[in-house]
């Protein structure tokens, strides 16, 4: 389709959703193939945008055929098509992982919607990425945050509470994002980000451009849970069916992140967030006390998914720290982050589903003597979470090694050792589990039905667990095909 | 005192909004919650149409017969669309809102936010 | 076997005002070219005239006229109309929502086949507001189970 | 916890207030929303899309992309709520 694989990428999952809810009235078993196929096309379209945006440059795409300020328009460039990239492959590989595991988190006539309301979090998403009108991006944002508020309710008793929390704190965030939009269309009277660019600069000392770029940052904040508004995060993903928990947990907070990579380096100049506002300087901060609080309460946590969380909390901590230090180890670091992140949480979160899903609970007591009943499943866990530790061979490594060397070129002690710090906490909190599952001299709990995963669940946490390998040997080549472009100028 | 005349529209929607914030964040009632959120996004819709005014301007349903249209005599047409767009927002999450309101109650048989965490900890 | 209400009046006045209220919504679709109103406006006036029927009559009533399936059915059927017509245009070889190509197929200059394209969309915005208006109504108000009674 | 949140509101309306005094006046013809891209649309509409109201032809037309997403936003809500709420165990006929 070559020109318009960048709206198809978009429309392609919404007219799937639709469809579905059409077929679900027809024949409901055909549901499933149809919407892992659905997401297998939108993976081989996201993979020819990279390939075009690697080989020829920005891609536009002019909706309606109207020229820019006053149509939407589509801006692919390389830090839009990596993230595509990394919602595609994810949300590809968790449906795969979903057809077992939902079947046992919720009732049958549900299914069908269920996969309808996935396949529009994903358009949503992608929808949020690919934009480059600032209302769009709104619009999209909202039909991501509604399916995610309704996946989430559909988990455990205690997901509907945190649901509703969820959306009264995203509904904060979301406001305070289109209060921005508007205060921002007030000024200039343009919604088109290439516009705004040109737009902006003389009106850096006006008092409502600095509102706009705090309502901005705040409800961006709320959405990628920055520490003291991460309330709604831990409970969230929790509680949520283990498909749902990992394919959000790796996708939705990292496009959270994006946005405001988008609303603070191609909105704004570098120069806005480092001379006249104190931006930066507040976002290393509070990035730094973000990755303190995160280890430090993921360490006390029994449930493996919200000690998961709460190393979530850690990981976005490290991606705006490196996105706000200013200098090109720090931003190279903090987007090799966002796709080393993705796939490592996402691993994790299908194993703790992959354990609910045999014996019900996923407490970390319940690891002791696994590699015995779930060897495949528990050497894909040896490696995430060397990975998560930060040892050489892995992914890990790469993303925190430049995040430690930006944050030591931007003379950042205390975010150094903040850095430094997570990563024991990670090795405290891995190492306690790896030596139940390998060294533990007590049997597992004999009456739970241990026994190795279903293939369809197996094999998508044997990618994540290779994945994370090949992502590490080959850190150096996607740095330099893709990761060099995105660093913004004057850094 | 002009800045007080001029802009009185701006008033009206920070006064609005800091109601529907303030329900939002300290009310106990999930519902009184829920309606806050309605206030606070009607206190942004209010800005967004408020900007769109031009003082002696018409509706923008341009009169054919008119040899020169000029953009001064109509209205922005602008952020009314875009008010549409957001106004259509916030009904579906109103909707969504209210069907998780609805789960809560078939599973705690309260509305009451305390109560129900009250609930859960005796569960515990 | 249509279940009566008990007041006389409340029905009698439902009978001559609903198809009335449905006709002025048709109105406000087709007529957003050139007055206020357009999909949404007039979709959700057709949706509360269903609405008007649940409340004034009772569900079943209402499902009689119009089942649970149809509404399905339209729920995704405007949105599916939407998206399709965007698709047409890449078809003919234009951007995605660029109705003005319409002017190859229809025997009208770009101008017309814009507003031809304005006012189809419009309709497919129309089904889904007001299938969607009514599905949530009866998800909410019943808890789910379409029918009379407690939780 | 009532303290707390008068406090964020409060900062709120201040970060409000603070703003409004450089935004333009109500009702200003020459506002910077009112010449940048808008005219184009007051202008235009009838030529370009043959439909004088110019909202229908902004919304349907200019950013008619936002207005399918707004469609699935509805749809969406609509589908949440079937998922969350409707139980097909009791019969309706």
């Amino acid at each position: 389709m070559g020109e318009h694989s960048s709206i198809l990428v978009v429309v392609i999952s919404l007219i799937a959703s639709i469809t579905n809810v059409f077929i679900a009235l027809v024949r409901k078993s055909l549901c499933y193939p149809f919407f892992v196929f659905i997401l297998g096309i939108c993976f081989l379209l996201s993979m020819d945008i990279l390939y075009t945006v690697i080989n020829f440059g920005t891609v536009k795409y002019k909706l309606g055929g109207w020229m820019p300020p006053w149509g939407i328009e589509y801006v692919v460039d390389h830090l839009n098509a990596f993230v595509i990239a990394i919602v595609a492959t994810i949300s590809f590989v968790v449906a795969i992982y979903a057809k077992e595991s939902i079947k046992k988190e919720i009732a049958k006539p549900r299914l069908p919607y269920f996969y309808s309301t996935y396949l529009l979090l994903v358009a949503g998403l992608i929808g949020i990425v690919i934009t480059g009108d600032i209302f769009n991006l709104f619009v999209f944002l909202e039909i991501a945050s509604l399916a995610g508020y309704a996946l989430i309710a559909i988990g455990e008793k205690r997901s509907v509470l945190a649901s509703f929390n969820y959306i009264i704190m995203g509904t904060i965030g979301a406001c305070f994002y289109l209060l921005g939009v508007g205060y921002i269309y007030i000024i200039t009277g343009s919604l088109n980000i290439a516009d705004l660019t040109r737009l902006l600069p003389p009106l850096y000392e006006s008092k409502v451009t600095l509102a706009a770029l705090a309502f901005f940052v705040i409800g961006v904040a709320i959405k990628i849970a920055l520490f003291p508004l991460h309330r709604w995060l831990p409970d969230s993903y929790t509680f949520a069916p283990s498909a749902v928990s990992a394919f959000a947990s790796a996708t939705v907070t990292k496009v959270g992140i994006y946005v405001l990579i988008r609303i603070s380096y191609t909105l704004f100049e570098p120069r806005f967030l480092t001379e006249i506002t104190p931006l930066s300087t507040i976002l290393v901060w509070w990035a730094t006390i973000a990755i303190f609080f995160g280890s430090t309460i993921a360490l006390g946590q029994i449930d493996f998914k919200r000690t998961l969380s709460y190393i979530l909390v850690a990981e976005v901590g490290y991606i705006v720290l490196g996105v706000s230090l200013g200098n090109k180890e720090g931003f190279i670091g903090a987007v090799l982050h966002i796709l080393n992140d993705a796939v490592m949480i996402a691993c994790l979160f299908m194993i703790a589903g992959g354990l609910f899903y045999r014996i019900g609970r996923r407490n970390l007591t319940d690891f002791t003597g696994l590699k015995k009943y779930m060897p495949i499943t528990m050497t894909a866990f040896l490696v995430t979470s060397l990975s998560m530790i930060g040892v050489p061979p892995t992914a890990g490594f790469f993303s925190k090694w430049y995040l430690i060397l930006g944050a030591i070129r931007a003379e950042q002690w205390i975010s150094a050792s903040a850095l430094i710090f997570s990563s024991l906490v990670n090795a405290i909190i891995f190492f306690k589990l790896l030596e139940k599952v390998y060294f533990s001299k007590k049997e597992a709990i004999p009456k739970y039905n241990f026994r190795e995963l279903p293939l369809s669940m197996l094999t998508p946490i044997v990618l994540m667990g290779l994945a994370v390998l090949v992502l590490g040997i080959y850190s150096g080549k996607i740095i330099s095909t893709v990761i060099e472009f995105t660093v913004p100028k004057g850094f | 005192m002009e800045i007080l005349i001029g802009k009185y529209n701006y008033w009206i929607y920070i006064g609005l909004m800091m109601i529907g914030f303030y329900a939002m964040v300290a009310k106990k009632n999930l519902v009184k919650k829920v309606v806050g959120m309605n206030i606070f996004q009607t206190a942004i819709i209010l800005f967004f149409i408020s900007t769109s005014y031009k003082k002696n301007a018409t509706i923008p349903i341009i009169i054919k017969s008119q040899e020169v249209i000029e953009p001064i005599q109509y209205i922005n047409p602008l952020p009314h669309v875009l008010m549409l767009t957001a106004i259509v927002v916030m009904v579906s999450t109103f909707g969504v809102a209210l069907a998780v309101i609805v789960m809560l109650y078939k599973q705690y048989k309260t509305l009451e936010e305390d109560e129900i965490i009250e609930i859960l900890k005796d569960k515990k | 076997m249509i279940r009566r209400t008990e007041s006389l009046l409340v029905e009698t006045v439902c009978r001559i005002l609903i198809p009335l209220i449905q006709l002025f919504a048709l109105y406000v679709i087709v007529h957003g070219h050139y007055s206020p109103g357009g999909g949404f406006q007039g979709g959700c006036i057709l949706g509360a005239s269903f609405i008007l029927m649940v409340i004034a009559y009772d569900i079943r009533w209402m499902k009689h006229r119009f089942s649970e399936k149809k509404n399905t059915l339209m729920v995704a059927l405007g949105v599916f109309i939407y998206s399709l017509i965007g698709f047409i245009c890449i078809f003919l070889g234009a951007e995605y929502l660029n109705y003005g190509i319409f002017h190859r197929i229809l025997p009208v200059d770009v101008a017309k086949a814009r507003s031809l394209g304005i006012l189809a969309v419009e309709t497919g915005v129309g089904i889904t507001v007001m299938a969607v208006m009514v599905s949530i109504f009866l998800n909410l108000t019943t808890y789910g189970k379409h029918e009379k009674g407690e939780v | 916890m009532k303290i707390f949140a008068i406090i964020i509101v409060i900062l709120t309306g201040a970060v409000l207030i603070y703003s409004t005094f450089d935004m333009p006046d109500w009702g200003n013809p020459n506002s910077p929303a009112s010449v940048h891209v808008s005219p184009r649309y007051i202008e235009k509409t009838i030529e370009e899309t043959a439909t004088p109201n110019a909202v229908t032809s902004v919304l349907a037309d200019y950013r008619g992309f936002d207005t399918l997403g707004e469609t699935i936003v509805i749809f969406t809500a609509a589908i949440v709520c079937i998922l969350l709420l409707r139980r097909e165990d009791d019969k309706t006929h």
